[in-house]
């Protein structure tokens, strides 16, 4: 059990790894492609049950806070050190990855005809590297997970995909990789500030800076700060994607696979979000507070220009991304928003928009196997060819456009109200622009409400218009089961959203504070605001 | 004025010199050319040129004068530059390594017998008090130099553009092929030559001609030819090629190459290609005799003749000449008797089996010198 | 006069087993050559003593790791952390390249016994260049390994574009000689001594100040021909194009290596900042801020270029550049290191970073010298056309090469280049900062076209026959060896980085003279 | 004086040997004013008491690198450059390099006549054969060594490129069946299918 | 009386350039060659001055190194010519153009 504990998240990045090696050595010796699903969906069943494991309450946290701490020198040269961790903040995602994985994999059952054992290998790898993500303490060990992800998925858009693979491949390649780079740049020259500063030797790791960072021992200057900031905030805007950044996300969405696009709604996207919270907040605090004016505007006009432009697609999974867009943005906005109440929405839905729409990325993936079209206007009154299609179909479509007591609600619920409380935009006498941006995040959620209902009634409703349809067959047992999973946890986390939120409490509320409290510039205005729980303040 | 004369004086000197010795030096190659004919007829059983003074002893000056009055042909398609330099080059590079050659011991005071002679006399005895004190310990060289061995295998290296622009630009094929040939002859064996020079310099510990020369004094077992008796046949084989005679005289194999690289030569042009060829055998027997056989040390003398007198610097000038005359006799009789060589057996033979040996004597000769200084 | 000289010449300062590495590649040479010339119609026992003599001369030159500085050669040769780790570097690129060129011997009937002979001999100049800490030394060194060079080039005689390749090098690369050997000669008036260490104790007060920055830059001209610096990379597309894919790699990797191994001494170990000196403090600061400014455009120039390449061979020529540019920051970094242990930490790091290059590269150009056919045929980007699938094994392992010349991470790339950053960035000087964010910015544009081979091989489709070819015995030693390399390189190097940046022996050795 | 004499002569005909040089299209005119500069340069040595590398001058530069030049031009027969104009901005760029590079030489005239120039040590003479042999087989043991590689490597690698093709005609028309046979034996090779 | 130590220099700048402005401007690549050649020659001269002026060998034998090195080059660049020649049958350097795009 010590085991276990002391090396658990060390196992769950190498059980995918050890399947794509095993995977490989099958097909090397045994060539039977038939059998390697099963394969692939063992080890990513078996992670998923490991990764439960975390729940256990036997773990205690580390010296620094984390639980299932691990760190062990990595290369001495530069002072890296293997060091991960979860805490409130990564731990949902960590689960969210393991679950999705098996689904994606079940997803491809059949879809998958071409170089089977490659695009196992890759998935296998994907999932590690993501796990990795998650868990590093260390920048450097984050940064070389978080570029590793790029190539499985690069190579799943590129082989598996769609018509203008290539394009959107590369595209989603080096849009990631520029932005990642510059963070390396900034990873590098922190290391240089604190060895400068304390004078202990460089330093990548997460938790020494940090602390360093709150004794006063590592000072960044104001100007420094910033480019720093910027760089880190670059890559993970890019990779969120954050208004102007996110032209790559819809190519990207449609020319995927169907496993692909879920993983990269599900997950992928996370990793901007959750690098952040994790690393933008918690060394940039003032950078942040200083600059969330404009992130707070980018993920508005994101929310409404996704929506906007979600409207108008002829396309199911074009619109669907262009949502995924939309959801983000508010994820961001809840982040920005610096409230507890909006980081913890924020992080709600990020996990309730992986359920989600990854579920929508599967239900179209559903009828494209069927189809081999995704236009809208090919389709039309299939609610009569396949009825439990739709109907998963409508409860996904809702949970996304947040209807209470489905899991879209919780989150954005939240977020409005963190933005409401919040006090990072500049309050005068006559415009509070929390309300302003709140109300304007508003919008957002009746524009979601407007295209993906009405994409539901072209697509579902009416009279069969295309004699193709007509023969269509409804879900298999296969896809059902599928899709339960998925459904179960859209309705248990729209009623007890609780447990999920209280994992993370703690998490927030220090991010939250560090964010707030350092430097001390908008303290006083907190005085302004009644609504904020006394418990912030300190 | 007086300053002027005293800042000339090595300059006028070292002219006399260089005229005294290439004058010396033609007249014996003039004379080995008779020789030459002379002694091919007596060993195929002819009488050779006898017409032109008393046994023919003044055919020499009546071959010049023919190439001189010979009318002066010029290809018309030459490059004329190049085709009037390459006999030119030809005979500077084969007289100039005479520069450096001792040809006699040191004369430890040459002209102070004068003195008392011009004792009275105005200017004329002071002068010649002055050059009578200038004169002591003259050498009988006309440049002494550090690296004599180099001086003379780099200017006998560069002898090969006289020939090679010969063939080039008289614009003939044969010609072409001739030059090409011997250039690459000469190349090839060069290579054999400096490395069978490099024992008996090793054995002199030095580069300089005299120094080598005083290497092999006392005693005629100090000769290098004992020691080194490979190189020395190395040296001499090396040296044929080298002078394109026969055995190795490809470059102007009649029948095949009309007569290589100066077929488009005639008149004086011609003359001076024919001169330097016997130049270069000269220089190539002094270097022999330098090398392996002590050059102008004779055996015995210094016991007649007190070293550093002007006797027994002539007597040893003499001795060297005379064994110079044995070399230039030895390539006439090889002349005489041997056949000449295919272009491609003259090749192997070069590289195949003279440089190896002349490489293995180096190697031989470090590991004897090593074991004998132990 | 009849003296010999041996009674009383000074017993010559020779230590043979200072050089015994060097000693033993030059010897496994000449008896590859002998071999040869015996026995002439051998394939593989050629290659094989090569590659034994090599072993051997790692194995010592492992063992004289760390072992205190023993003297000898009147300070020809240092025995340092440079020399170490960069004649690691050759040994292995020349393995390397023995592996994988017997493919390319076989298919072109190369005469193999001279191929290697000569691969022995640059192998030697290689590390002589990195050993030699006499200005002569290094110059032999060079030459030695260019001549060489030169004939590999130009081995594929009946095809033109090997010869026109092996005449380009050979015309330019004695230019740059001549520039080199003429700073060196302005080098020795300045100061009056040949030696690096004499030099950068002469430095701060030389003889003739002058002649010391022009020297500076005559070699700095040199230098930057022989390791392809922009402006004067113009040579190395043309002959990285037609010169044997596999010569191709081993000058990609290993004389630009070597390269990189004399300018480090000359300039960062020759010209050093002394505090006070005027003379000094004018000659680091010009060299410093041409290198810098000369590695942006290299970057810059590498990049841009390798995009608009469409064959394989070209633009690993451009992406040549590239990495020398990366290379260069950290030499800049060297240049400006404040303290010993920095300027050994980073001289380490450019060592590792050129043995990250040569595992890489090497592994690259095996594949393009398998799939290139005879007389390098199939060298074009279209060539590769949809091979993906068909050719897994090669197409993924040439997939991973591409990767790490990008520097992704968890490759042999990506460690690399944090190195060689490093030392740079810890310099502080701003000029150097920006040069860092330009190589950052050159690897991000890197990734298109490195990105595009892959997207060539897996994402097309191909449209004309395709058959797997056998890959022999040797290269998938090679590949094997390169592919474990890189990951080995990217994830576990701490131990092989101490290796290298261990200060071990001083600098240089001053000879008493 | 008359070593000044003596120095203007011979670099007056060294640098009017050189121009001649780059001028003259045709190679064996090159070669020949290369040969003069050679010579003249080799008489400077002496005037600078360096009598064996003068003579090393002679042996190899004039008497074996140029004749092995002279001998190519010969066999390949060269003809005159064709005269019409090359790629103009290499034109530019030998122009802009040389007026750089004469700048250079001013500036390197100047810095060394305006430094403390201390008389040459007339009782040293570092130029004997004596003197460099020492220091060749001493301090420089090393080096020469490196030389000795250097030319027999020199050696293997200029025969093998001059060397005759076995079969050069022939090879084209093996070549494509050799190309067929590669591609039948690649059918049953190593390749690991994914 | 001597020449000064910069007027050698001088003489020695003045071939290098000469020989640099010569490779640029030949188009026969033994023509290139041979400006090389009297490029390095230059240097020599360089050397062999400051080994006057410094009474020292190191620098004649550093020209004597150059020498071997040149011999050489040019055993090895004359070889590489004749390859060249026997397939293009042309020395032009601006014949050898196959590979530029």
């Amino acid at each position: 059990m010590d085991f276990i504990n002391s090396n658990l998240l060390t196992i769950l990045i190498l059980i995918p790894l050890v399947g794509a090696v095993l995977t490989l050595g099958h097909q090397m010796f045994w060539k039977q492609e038939g059998q390697l699903k099963w394969l692939t969906l063992g080890f990513t069943l078996v992670n998923f049950v490991v990764s439960l494991a975390l729940f256990s309450s036997s773990a205690k946290a580390g010296p620094s806070g984390f639980f299932f701490e691990q760190n062990v020198p990595w290369i001495k040269a530069i002072n890296t050190n293997y060091h991960i961790g979860v805490d409130g903040l990564s731990f949902w995602l960590v689960i969210l990855t393991t679950f999705i994985m098996p689904i994606a994999v079940i997803s491809t059952w059949h879809a998958v005809e071409k170089k089977a054992t490659a695009f196992y290998i890759f998935l296998l790898l994907l999932e590690s590297a993501m796990i990795g993500v998650f868990v590093s303490l260390d920048l450097l060990v984050f940064y070389l997970f978080f570029e590793a992800s790029l190539i499985p998925m690069f190579f799943l858009i590129g082989v598996w995909g769609g018509e203008n693979r290539i394009y959107a491949a590369v595209k989603f390649f080096i849009f990631t990789a520029l932005g990642s780079l510059l963070m390396l740049v900034a990873i590098i020259a922190l290391f240089f500030m604190y060895a400068d500063q304390t004078g202990l030797g460089g330093s990548f790791d997460l938790v020494s800076i940090l602390n360093a960072m709150k004794a006063g021992n590592l000072v960044l200057g104001p100007q420094a700060g910033m480019l720093l900031f910027l760089a880190f905030a670059l890559a993970f805007s890019i990779k969120v994607p954050l208004f102007p950044f996110h032209t790559w996300l819809p190519d990207a969405h449609t020319e995927a696979p169907t496993a692909g696009s879920v993983i990269l709604a599900a997950v992928l996207l996370k990793m901007g979000t959750y690098g952040l919270m994790r690393f933008n907040f918690a060394l940039f605090p003032d950078q942040a507070r200083e600059t969330a004016w404009i992130f707070i505007t980018l993920s508005i006009i994101g929310i409404i220009y996704g929506a906007l432009v979600a409207m108008v697609q002829p396309d199911v999974k074009r619109l669907v991304a262009y949502s995924s867009v939309a959801h983000m943005g508010f994820v961001m906005l809840g982040m920005f928003s610096f409230t507890e109440a909006g980081m913890q929405g924020a992080l709600f839905t990020m996990l309730a928009h992986g359920v989600t729409t990854g579920a929508l990325f599967l239900l179209v993936g559903f009828i494209y196997e069927r189809r081999h079209t995704r236009k809208i206007a090919d389709f039309g009154g299939i609610a009569n060819v396949m009825p439990i299609y739709t109907t998963i179909f409508v409860i996904t479509t809702m949970a996304s456009v947040g209807l209470p007591f489905l899991n879209g609600f919780v989150g954005e619920f939240l977020i409005m109200i963190g933005m409401f409380q919040s006090q990072v935009l500049s309050i005068t006498e006559s415009i509070n622009w929390n309300y302003i941006a709140a109300m304007a995040a508003g919008t957002g959620v009746i524009f979601a409400a407007v295209y993906l209902l009405w994409m539901v009634q072209r697509v579902f409703f009416g009279k069969v218009t295309n004699e193709k349809n007509r023969i269509l067959a409804d879900l298999s047992w296969r896809e059902i089961g599928l899709m339960v999973p998925l459904l179960i946890l859209m309705v248990y986390m729209g009623v007890f959203p609780k447990p999920f939120l209280a994992r993370s409490e703690e998490a927030v509320k220090a991010i939250k504070e560090r964010v707030m409290h350092q430097g001390g510039g908008s303290i006083e205005k907190t005085d302004v605001l009644p609504n904020i729980p006394a418990t912030e303040n300190r | 004025m007086e300053q002027v004369l005293k800042t000339a004086f090595p300059f006028i000197v070292i002219s006399v010199g260089i005229l005294l010795a290439f004058q010396g030096v033609l007249m014996i190659v003039a004379y080995t050319v008779l020789a030459e004919r002379k002694v091919l007829g007596w060993i195929q059983g002819r009488i050779g040129p006898n017409r032109v003074g008393p046994w023919g002893v003044l055919q020499p000056f009546a071959d010049l004068l023919k190439f001189i009055f010979k009318e002066d042909l010029v290809p018309d398609k030459s490059t004329k530059f190049v085709y009037f330099l390459a006999p030119m080059v030809a005979l500077t590079c084969a007289l100039l390594p005479i520069v450096v050659y001792p040809f006699g011991p040191r004369i430890a005071d040459p002209l102070s017998w004068l003195v008392p002679y011009v004792s009275g006399i105005a200017y004329l005895g002071d002068a010649v008090v002055w050059i009578a004190e200038q004169a002591k310990n003259m050498p009988l060289t006309i440049a002494r130099i550090d690296v004599g061995v180099l001086f003379v295998l780099g200017i006998t290296s560069v002898g090969v553009y006289g020939i090679a622009l010969a063939g080039w630009s008289s614009n003939s094929k044969y010609s072409l092929m001739g030059g090409l040939r011997s250039s690459a002859q000469m190349i090839s064996y060069e290579l054999a030559m400096g490395a069978s020079v490099i024992g008996a310099v090793m054995l002199a510990g030095t580069l300089d001609l005299n120094g080598i020369i005083q290497a092999q004094t006392q005693s005629p077992f100090k000769w290098f030819i004992i020691p080194q008796f490979i190189g020395f046949i190395v040296f001499l084989i090396a040296a044929f090629a080298e002078t394109n005679r026969v055995p190795f005289d490809l470059p102007e194999a009649e029948t095949e190459l009309v007569a290589g690289f100066h077929t488009e030569y005639s008149a004086l042009k011609f003359a001076l290609f024919f001169m330097a060829e016997y130049v270069n055998m000269f220089t190539v027997s002094v270097m022999c005799t330098v090398l392996f056989l002590g050059g102008w040390y004779v055996p015995g003398l210094s016991y007649l003749f007190e070293v550093g007198s002007i006797p027994y610097a002539l007597v040893s000038h003499v001795a060297f000449i005379g064994k110079i005359c044995a070399f230039l006799f030895l390539y006439i009789w090889i002349r005489g008797t041997l056949p000449r060589f295919r272009f491609d057996q003259l090749m192997n033979f070069g590289w195949k089996f003279l440089l190896p040996v002349a490489i293995a004597n180096v190697i031989l000769t470090i590991v004897v010198v090593f074991l004998l200084n132990r | 006069m009849n003296t010999f000289l041996l009674t009383d010449l000074i017993t010559p300062d020779a230590n043979v087993s200072l050089i015994l590495p060097e000693l033993i590649v030059a010897v496994t040479g000449i008896v590859v050559m002998l071999y040869d010339s015996f026995v002439p119609k051998q394939r593989m026992v050629s290659g094989a003593l090569s590659l034994i003599g090599l072993a051997a001369a790692a194995i010592v030159l492992g063992s004289m790791w760390g072992t205190a500085a023993p003297t000898g050669w009147n300070g020809m040769i240092a025995h340092d952390n440079l020399r170490l780790g960069f004649s690691f570097v050759f040994l292995f690129v020349s393995a390397m390249t023995i592996l994988v060129s017997t493919v390319w011997t076989d298919r072109e009937d190369v005469p193999v016994g001279e191929y290697h002979a000569l691969l022995m001999f640059a192998t030697f100049g290689m590390m002589i260049m990195s050993a030699g800490s006499d200005l002569v030394t290094i110059f032999l060194g060079l030459e030695t390994l260019s001549i060489a060079t030169y004939v590999m080039a130009g081995l594929r005689k009946s095809d033109l574009k090997s010869n026109e390749s092996a005449m380009k090098y050979f015309i330019l690369g004695s230019f740059a000689s001549a520039f080199l050997l003429y700073g060196m000669a302005l080098i020795y008036g300045a100061t009056g001594t040949t030696q690096i260490a004499e030099i950068a104790d002469k430095v701060a007060n030389p003889n003739f100040p002058g002649l010391l920055l022009v020297g500076g830059a005559m070699l700095l001209i040199g230098f930057g021909f022989k390791i392809a610096m922009a402006p004067f990379h113009v040579w190395t597309p043309d002959v990285y194009e037609g010169a044997p894919t596999p010569v191709t790699g081993f000058m990609a990797a290993g004389p630009k290596a070597a390269a990189f191994a004399s300018f480090l001494r000359v300039f960062v170990l020759g010209f050093p900042l002394v505090a006070g000196a005027q003379a000094s403090g004018y000659l680091h600061q010009s060299w410093i801020g041409a290198v810098t400014v000369m590695a942006m455009v290299t970057i810059i120039v590498g990049n841009v270029a390798a995009i608009m390449q469409d064959n394989v061979k070209r633009m690993l020529a451009y992406s040549s550049i590239a990495h020398a540019g990366y290379a260069l920051v950290g030499f800049v970094g060297a240049g400006l290191a404040k303290s010993t242990q920095a300027r050994d930490e980073a001289i380490a790091a450019v060592a590792f970073y050129m043995l990250t290059y040569a595992v890489t590269n090497m592994g690259a150009f095996g594949i393009v010298t398998l799939l290139a056919q005879k007389n390098d045929r199939r060298t074009e980007f279209e060539d590769y056309n949809g091979i993906g699938f068909k050719s897994p094994v090669l197409a993924f392992s040439l997939s991973l090469f591409m990767l790490s010349l990008f520097g992704l991470p968890l490759t042999a790339g990506f460690m690399g280049k944090i190195l060689v950053f490093r030392p740079a960035l810890e310099s502080g000087n701003t000029l150097v900062a920006a040069l860092v964010v330009v190589a950052v910015i050159g690897s991000a544009i890197s990734a298109y076209y490195y990105l595009r081979l892959i997207v060539v091989m897996f994402f097309r489709e191909r449209t004309t026959s395709w058959s797997d070819p056998k890959i022999p015995v040797p290269l998938a030693a090679a590949l094997i060896i390169t592919v474990i390399g890189v990951f080995y390189l990217g994830l576990f190097s701490g131990g092989l980085i101490e290796r290298f940046s261990q200060p071990g022996a001083p600098a240089v050795i001053a000879a008493e003279r | 004086m008359v070593g000044t004499a003596l120095f203007f002569l011979f670099a007056g005909l060294a640098i009017a040997c050189a121009i001649s040089m780059v001028y003259h299209r045709n190679p064996i005119y090159s070669a020949i004013s290369l040969v003069g500069v050679f010579v003249a340069l080799s008489c400077i040595y002496v005037t600078l008491a360096a009598p064996f590398i003068a003579a090393v001058q002679i042996l190899i530069y004039a008497g074996a690198i140029m004749v092995l030049v002279v001998f190519v031009i010969m066999l390949l027969n060269l003809d005159e450059d064709r005269p019409h104009s090359r790629l103009h901005y290499l034109y530019a760029l030998g122009g802009g390099l040389g007026v750089l590079l004469l700048a250079q030489t001013f500036f390197i005239f100047y810095s060394v006549m305006r430094a403390p120039n201390l008389p040459a040590d007339q009782t040293v003479s570092p130029g004997e054969t004596m003197s460099i042999g020492r220091a060749m087989y001493t301090e420089y043991l090393l080096p020469v060594e490196i030389v000795g590689i250097m030319l027999l490597m020199a050696v293997i690698g200029g025969v093998i490129l001059v060397r005759k093709l076995n079969a050069p005609q022939l090879e084209l028309v093996v070549e494509k069946e050799l190309e067929l046979r590669n591609e039948e034996e690649a059918k049953d090779g190593l390749g690991i299918a994914l | 009386m001597e020449p000064s130590l910069a007027s050698y220099l001088a003489l020695s700048g003045i071939l290098f350039t000469i020989g640099c402005v010569g490779v640029m401007f030949k188009r026969n690549a033994i023509g290139m060659f041979m400006c090389i050649e009297l490029m390095l020659n230059a240097v020599n001269l360089t050397f062999v001055a400051f080994s006057r002026y410094y009474g020292d060998t190191t620098g004649q034998l550093f020209v004597f190194m150059v020498m071997a090195v040149a011999a050489c080059e040019a055993a090895v660049g004359l070889g590489i010519i004749i390859a060249f020649f026997r397939n293009s049958m042309s020395v032009d350097v601006d014949d050898a153009s196959l590979m530029r795009n």
